[in-house]
């Protein structure tokens, strides 16, 4: 038995439990709100550390064998998710309990958000195709709620698109779910990953890569690519902002765990086809989402425009398809969780000290808030590639792995893509900080005595993203490792189907 | 939707759609049924007397918020995985065993029933918070 | 048969995106519930079909006896339909929401977000 | 690991500048110079090590996968350019606290100032490439504050973004340009690679990777077209210019150029980009300066002629050019940074910068005019300052390569002269002018910097011994890649470049002479349309862009956004489909029957009656009919619990439906004849490819299902005979573990969408 992978299940779908049932009492799902995050944050750290120990988990739900039941596993990708979605509920959390009101916490607030973590967690541990959209749909169905929670009428505009365009990539999802199983006989991925290995390695299957293509756009829609990211931008901007946090945090980078998964597992017969594809893909994403992201003028939608545009650079290192290139997408991702959703926590600040998202409206922050300031140079700088913070290496690994394989477009592109981040960011800084306070002011600004505590969830993330620069060497050598086992899909199989490596 | 046919025939037949939806569940493991169609059943049930009586006489006769029955379903069938963990068995393994039960002798019964259960109480109460809030919106 | 349904799965699946590119959120609900029907009919075709004979196990019998129909797709098709029930009431909800808090149930006028 | 200490202690000392700066209030400047002038005499004990060859280094991992390591190296080159950085740093943290007296932000000034030069230190010392561009990163971040620090004002917010925008573009290029040395090499320790210069020349990454490189250097020092910025940066503090945008900063492109030319020099390429960008950013540059008439933006752009001259020096190669360009990092260091200096003072003293304005205040500002004068008379080129000497090597150097080459650096000395007559003559001698302060001499912190740089001038002319051996020989060793050793002497006899140096001075004091028509006749050529405009333009390119790209795509119709999807679906697996041969016909399959035919003709009916019908309940009779027939279905092929739940359902979905239809408006139809016939045909596209595959699955079995494994232990392990029901609660109970708790949350959303009502009053959070 090894509870370390079902943990990061449990303990939020019991927190979530707890505090719908509470939900008369305030106070007491606050508490419990805060106990289950902190719960699921320390057992995802044992579960890196059993993983990093102990190599690839795995664990036969029920008992039953592989691939008859359906199998959690973790290996380092997978268990390196679950902390990040560890870290950001936490941080998140936190966030929730100081900017959340009342009203919305009346309704369930602390209840899905856990749902919603548990959902992340499930998707992230999966080893079985169905059940990954089992929990694509218990995430899915808890952002809906979390982005329709409150009912104003920017958020319903939002909700709509996002919900019509996810469920769309729900059905696609299960349609070509149910094509692979119609093929292969099974849904456990080591197992259609051993079938498909045996058969299509010398000549690949036009099926299968058809289903392949099925997959790419059902998890392209949800990991918010090129062309089919729209829902993103229209939705993200809308609800509270520890709302867009943990969205921006974790939603969009579950499907691109999920193609990460496939297609370095199943999906392997027609490299030359599939992962070229991936690349140009990324590549259009990249470009697509940073032009958005200086077109916007509004604090949030910038930072949600360019989540699209970071996603570009996570599938890079998938399309690139060596393992260095792959720890650069598995370190991209890491950094990017903690930066983004760290920005998004100031984002919420700025607005509440500003009385408005607007950035023409906003201003004086640098004068008034130092410290908030910093904490927003800290991401930012981060965000835009700016060493020695997280992001330099994110990008300093996928370009180098880039220009290792010979792939000098894509690597330009993302070197120049990096350029016009930093070029929005420092619009938000100029901007939002440097400006002074125009004359108009939004009336219901608040003190900012009353938001210390707010900063206490961005300080512990800014710490992380300055903590991983500072000790690149062993978040590298995690990365790479990981990347490894990504690019080595026998451990995996072996790890969950047993038998000779 | 007051007429009086219509609340006839509700009363009437929610006894036996509650009795039906419990069969159901019970035979759910060996012949068709089980915890989605039963509880979807019973929560027909209750539907059908929220559509003739309206929901709060509905909710009066539920007794219980269909929140709790959701959480309380979903404990049970969290609660039957965890029962094995406690047993230091993976996850979600069945154990089974037997129960006396008066009436019906020895009974084989185990965590999936419990699980079963779970299911069977969260698709009713999930409806009913459906069908009673879609109602009552103004 | 395989084969005509293959052609209504194409057709439901024809229905439902046409329902979806409507204008009008209420035609939009339409669609999506045709999507779900369209997607669960997928597996159930693609995994092969099989005419009477469900997977259960007669009372006296010890085994199935062959042919009967692939249980794996039913328990995930009934999983699927249980889940798309949940969606579409909380789809049916939101348009509810959405109409009271837009006043229009013109998808066109419900760009605020984008522009 | 004393040399990593000195490098990291000055990020150290930033961060509690702030505070110190609190306690301290005007003494904090001098407190916090205590550092720089400890670091200096410390690299002063290291020119004996380094001059021997046997530089202080230091190594240690940080992320060794990536190829970074924290590796330093005080060789002479590196030694050369960290006393210029800490020396100067010294005198200008001490000048800022004249300077910035009473400004509330002086601390966080201290703080980024003290940044920028801990990462400036980076930059000289590392021995990694990556380490090296850390810290070259670092500089334009400071930088980009620095400049920014009057940030309310709009020009200098506009100056730091363009800054840094032109300046970290170059990082870019300069990153993969590492990267591909670091591939041609095997290594990014740049003192193993500099012994690998045959091996470099020769890799086919050669040419992009000294493309790449350049293009870092020459953007961070400001070489033509891309100078544009640096006279911008003119908004920051005159303690910013100084130390950055004339005496350090800028100087880290020349510095990366020298640092390189050893492995990367020698060939035709080199010499023609790195030479022939020098030449013209020498020439653009002097012939700007003769136009300005603000003080700052004058000795700016003398500083881009001078980079230009640097630039040139070191293009060219040769052993002389080199000992010419290492000579006059040094000497121009020291006069420009005094210059600076002064024009601080005397902006600071007079309140104004405009050199029409400024006039006879030698009896006002007596020290400050003596700094001005020898700093004036080192650029200028005259005995016996250190800047003589520099000249005459320079012009040595220049002889080598023939006349034209002569001739521009000649021209470039004029301008340089003309400079040095405006800065150090103008504004101190003649007649007494108004100006918008009344001037007297500036406090002790802001006439020390210039005259110790000015003092130095003269010292080191004077006796240019004192550098040549430990400072100027090993940092030419290491430009030159051998060792070799320096004499500089003040005096080299009447030859052609001290002939030059005549003609030179005369000649640009004749200019001088003649600054009020000259600057006005030159005002007219004015060239508006240069790379400053080229960057606005672009600029405002990118926006339109941006913004057009985005009205485009994030056009905010919901159907669009369908329709790229759907677009993107039917297009990559259609394509694939029909182009990787994916296409089967199902071989094995059931017959037909007739009322399994009737039963699937009735679900097309009903799922086109639902799409054409014109009231909402017809609508949704249809989609139930459609249901139930999708659960005839189901039970006619062996799915009696699909068939019941999804009878359930569906009806409970109607009266979902019917439930909420009540709350909802009509039908109406909104969209034109043409796009109906548009969507119908993507829905027909996209429903052929669905059906085209579900075909060529059908047909495909490529192995058996697993299955057989639930119908054979359903009964014998799970005890139940109904196997879809045991698959559901035992064998993938996990599945729906998931899916009641979908179900749970769904109950959750549509209670909170029909009961909350927010109050109005907490909007601050939404939109």
């Amino acid at each position: 038995m090894n509870l370390t992978l079902i943990l990061p299940i449990t303990i939020p779908m019991l927190t979530a439990i707890l505090t719908m049932l509470l939900l008369k009492s305030r106070r007491a799902q606050r508490a419990v709100s805060m106990l289950g995050a902190l719960a699921l944050f320390v057992a995802s750290l044992w579960l890196l550390a059993d993983v990093w120990r102990n190599g690839i988990q795995a664990e036969q739900m029920g008992n039953w064998p592989a691939p008859y039941g359906v199998t959690l596993v973790a290996d380092l990708f997978g268990a390196i998710m679950v902390l990040l979605a560890g870290i950001i509920g936490l941080a998140v959390a936190m966030y929730s309990l100081v900017s959340i009101d009342p009203e919305r916490e009346a309704f369930g607030y602390h209840s899905l958000y856990h749902f919603l973590l548990m959902g992340v967690c499930g998707a992230f541990l999966t080893g079985d195709l169905f059940n990954l959209y089992v929990w694509f749909e218990v995430m899915l169905m808890a952002s809906f709620v979390l982005m329709a929670l409150g009912g104003e009428r920017g958020q319903m505009e939002g909700a709509i698109k996002y919900v019509t365009l996810n469920l769309l990539s729900s059905a696609l999802f299960l349609s070509a779910l149910g094509l692979l199983y119609a093929m292969a006989g099974t849904l456990n991925m080591a197992d259609l990953a051993a079938k498909f290995s045996s058969i299509t390695a010398a000549q690949p299957h036009g099926l299968v890569t058809t289903l392949a293509m099925l997959f790419l756009v059902a998890f392209g829609i949800k990991a918010a690519v090129f062309p089919l990211f729209f829902w993103l931008p229209a939705s993200y901007h809308t609800p509270p902002a520890a709302v867009s946090a943990l969205f921006a945090g974790l939603l969009t980078k579950v499907g691109v765990y999920a193609l990460i998964r496939v297609f370095t597992l199943i999906f392997v017969q027609d490299v030359g086809y599939t992962h070229t594809l991936i690349l140009v893909i990324a590549g259009l994403t990249m470009v697509t989402g940073v032009l958005g992201a200086v077109a916007q003028n509004e604090f949030r939608r910038v930072l949600s425009f360019h989540i699209v545009s970071q996603i570009g650079y996570m599938i890079m290192g998938l399309g690139l398809f060596t393992p260095y290139a792959l720890a650069g997408s598995v370190f991209y991702i890491a950094h990017h969780i903690i930066v983004k959703t760290n920005l998004f926590l100031v984002s919420g600040i700025v607005e509440r000290l500003g009385g408005t998202p607007e950035l023409k409206k906003l201003g004086g922050l640098y004068q008034s808030q130092p410290s908030l300031a910093l904490l927003f140079l800290v991401p930012a700088m981060s965000l835009a590639g700016l060493p020695p913070l997280s992001g330099f290496f994110a990008k300093l690994s996928l370009v180098r792995a880039g220009l290792e394989v010979g792939q000098y477009t894509i690597v330009a592109v993302s070197l120049g893509v990096g350029l016009l981040t930093l070029f929005s960011m420092i619009k938000l800084w100029n901007e939002a900080f440097w400006k002074p306070v125009p004359e108009v002011v939004g009336n219901n600004s608040e003190t900012a005595a009353n938001l210390r505590a707010w900063l206490i969830p961005i300080a512990f993330l800014a710490s992380i993203t300055i903590i991983i620069g500072g000790i690149a060497g062993q978040t590298f050598a995690l990365a790479l490792l990981a990347g490894e086992q990504l690019m080595n899909p026998a451990l995996y199989i072996q790890a969950v189907l047993g038998g000779a490596p | 939707m007051n007429s009086l046919i219509m609340k006839t025939t509700a009363r009437f037949l929610m006894p036996f759609l509650l009795l039906f939806s419990v069969f159901l569940f019970v035979r759910g493991h060996n012949e068709p049924g089980g915890g989605f169609t039963g509880g979807l059943v019973a929560a027909a049930a209750f539907a059908l007397y929220s559509i003739a009586f309206g929901s709060r006489e509905a909710r009066r006769v539920l007794r219980v918020e269909p929140r709790h029955l959701i959480g309380v379903g979903l404990l049970a069938a969290l609660s039957s995985g965890v029962v094995a963990l406690i047993n230091g068995q993976v996850f979600l393994t069945g154990l089974w065993g037997y129960i006396r039960l008066p009436g019906l002798g020895r009974v084989e019964t185990g965590t999936p029933a419990l699980f079963d259960l779970g299911v069977y109480l969260v698709v009713m109460g999930v409806t009913l918070a459906f069908i009673f809030n879609l109602e009552e919106a103004e | 048969m395989e084969i005509i349904l293959a052609f209504v799965i194409g057709g439901l699946f024809a229905a439902s995106i046409y329902m979806l590119l409507r204008r009008s959120l209420v035609k939009l609900l339409i669609g999506l519930a045709l999507l779900s029907h369209a997607t669960n009919l997928l597996i159930f075709t693609a995994a092969k079909l099989t005419r009477g004979n469900p997977p259960v196990i007669g009372a006296d019998a010890t085994a199935l006896t062959p042919p009967f129909a692939d249980p794996l797709p039913q328990a995930l098709i009934l999983t699927a339909i249980v889940i798309s029930f949940g969606v579409m009431a909380f789809a049916l909800a939101l348009a509810y929401r959405v109409y009271r808090s837009v006043g229009t149930d013109d998808l066109d006028q419900m760009r605020g977000t984008d522009v | 690991m004393a040399i990593a200490l000195a490098v990291f202690s000055g990020f150290g000392v930033a961060l509690a500048a702030p505070v110190l700066s609190r306690r301290l209030n005007n003494a904090a400047g001098w407190v916090l110079a205590l550092l720089p002038a400890a670091l200096t005499l410390y690299f002063v004990s290291l020119l004996p090590l380094a001059a021997a060859e046997q530089p202080a280094a230091f190594s240690s991992s940080w992320a060794p996968e990536l190829g970074l390591f924290l590796s330093f190296r005080a060789d002479g080159l590196g030694l050369l350019f960290a006393l210029l950085i800490s020396g100067i740093g010294t005198l200008v943290i001490v000048y800022a606290s004249g300077y910035l007296k009473g400004n509330p932000n002086i601390g966080r000034f201290y703080a980024w100032l003290l940044t920028f030069m801990a990462a400036m230190l980076g930059v000289a010392l590392a021995d990694n490439a990556l380490l090296l561009f850390v810290f070259w990163e670092l500089t334009s971040l400071s930088s980009f504050i620095l400049i920014g620090f009057e940030h309310e004002r709009e020009s200098a917010r506009a100056a730091a973004l363009q800054a840094l925008l032109v300046t970290g573009a170059g990082g870019l290029a300069l990153l993969a340009g590492l990267l591909l040395l670091g591939l041609a090499g095997g290594t990014l320790e740049l003192s193993t690679l500099l012994g690998q210069g045959d091996t470099l020349r020769a890799s086919p990454y050669y040419v992009p990777a000294l493309i790449l490189i350049l293009l870092g250097a020459f953007t961070k020092s400001a070489q033509f077209p891309f100078h544009f910025w640096l006279p911008n940066a003119m908004e920051a503090p005159t303690p910013v210019s100084a130390y950055l945008h004339s005496a350090t900063m800028v100087k880290a492109g020349i510095y990366l150029l020298a640092r390189l030319s050893p492995a990367l020099g020698g060939t035709n390429l080199w010499m023609y980009a790195v030479g022939g960008i020098g030449a013209s950013t020498m020439l653009a540059g002097g012939y700007l300066a003769l136009t300005q008439t603000d003080l700052k933006r004058l000795l700016a752009y003398s500083t881009v002629s001078a980079l230009g001259m640097l630039t040139l020096l070191i293009g060219l190669g040769s052993q002389l050019a080199l000992k010419a360009a290492v000579v006059l990092l040094l000497a121009h260091g020291l006069y420009k940074g005094a210059l600076f200096l002064v024009a601080g003072a005397l902006d600071h003293e007079t309140g104004t910068r405009d050199i029409r304005q400024l006039g006879g205040l030698f009896p006002k500002m007596r020290l400050t005019a003596l700094a001005a004068g020898l700093a004036a008379l080192s650029m200028a080129g005259l005995p016996p300052l250190f800047g003589f000497i520099s000249k005459e090597l320079t012009y040595e150097a220049a002889l080598e390569y023939g006349p034209w080459l002569t001739a521009a650096v000649v021209a470039a000395g004029l301008s340089f002269v003309f400079v040095a007559g405006i800065v150090g003559i103008g504004p101190f001698w003649g007649r007494k002018t108004e100006t918008p302060r009344s001037p007297h001499e500036a406090p002790p912190s802001m006439w020390l910097g210039a005259l110790t740089l000015a003092g130095l001038s003269l010292l080191i002319g004077l006796f240019p011994a004192t550098v040549s051996g430990l400072l100027v020989s090993p940092a030419f060793s290491a430009a030159v890649g051998q060792t070799t050793s320096v004499e500089l002497a003040l005096w080299h006899g009447v030859n052609p470049a001290f002939i030059l140096s005549v003609i030179t001075v005369l000649a640009g004091g004749g200019l001088y002479v003649v600054r009020g028509p000259l600057r006005s006749g030159l005002s007219r050529l004015a060239w508006s349309r240069g790379p400053a405009f080229l960057y606005e333009r672009s600029l405002d390119g990118l926006n339109a862009l941006a913004r057009g790209q985005t009205r485009i795509l994030q056009n905010g119709y919901l159907r669009h956004y369908l329709f790229s999807i759907l677009l993107a679906t039917t297009g990559l697996a259609g394509f694939t489909l029909l182009t990787k041969g994916g296409l089967y016909w199902p071989s094995a399959v059931t017959d037909v029957r007739f009322y399994e035919l009737a039963l699937g003709v009735l679900i097309l009916g009903a799922a086109f009656a639902a799409t054409i019908s014109w009231s909402r309940l017809g609508a949704v009779a249809a989609l139930g009919a459609a249901g139930y027939g999708v659960a005839l279905i189901y039970l006619l092929f062996g799915a009696p619990d699909l068939a019941m739940t999804q009878f359930m359902i569906e009806s409970l979905t109607v009266i979902l439906f019917v439930l909420a239809f009540y709350h909802l408006p009509h039908f109406a139809q909104l969209t034109p004849r043409r796009s109906r016939l548009r969507d119908l045909l993507v829905a027909l596209l996209a429903g052929g490819l669905m059906t085209s595959l579900v075909l060529s699955a059908v047909g495909v079995q490529l192995f058996p299902s697993i299955s057989d494994y639930f119908v054979e232990n359903a009964l014998p392990l799970a005890h139940g005979r109904n196997i879809v029901n045991v698959i559901l609660v035992d064998f993938r109970g996990i599945d729906t573990l998931g899916e009641i708790t979908v179900l749970g949350i769904a109950a959750t959303g549509v209670f909170a969408l029909l009961k909350l009502r927010m109050s109005r009053r907490k909007t601050g959070d939404e939109k």
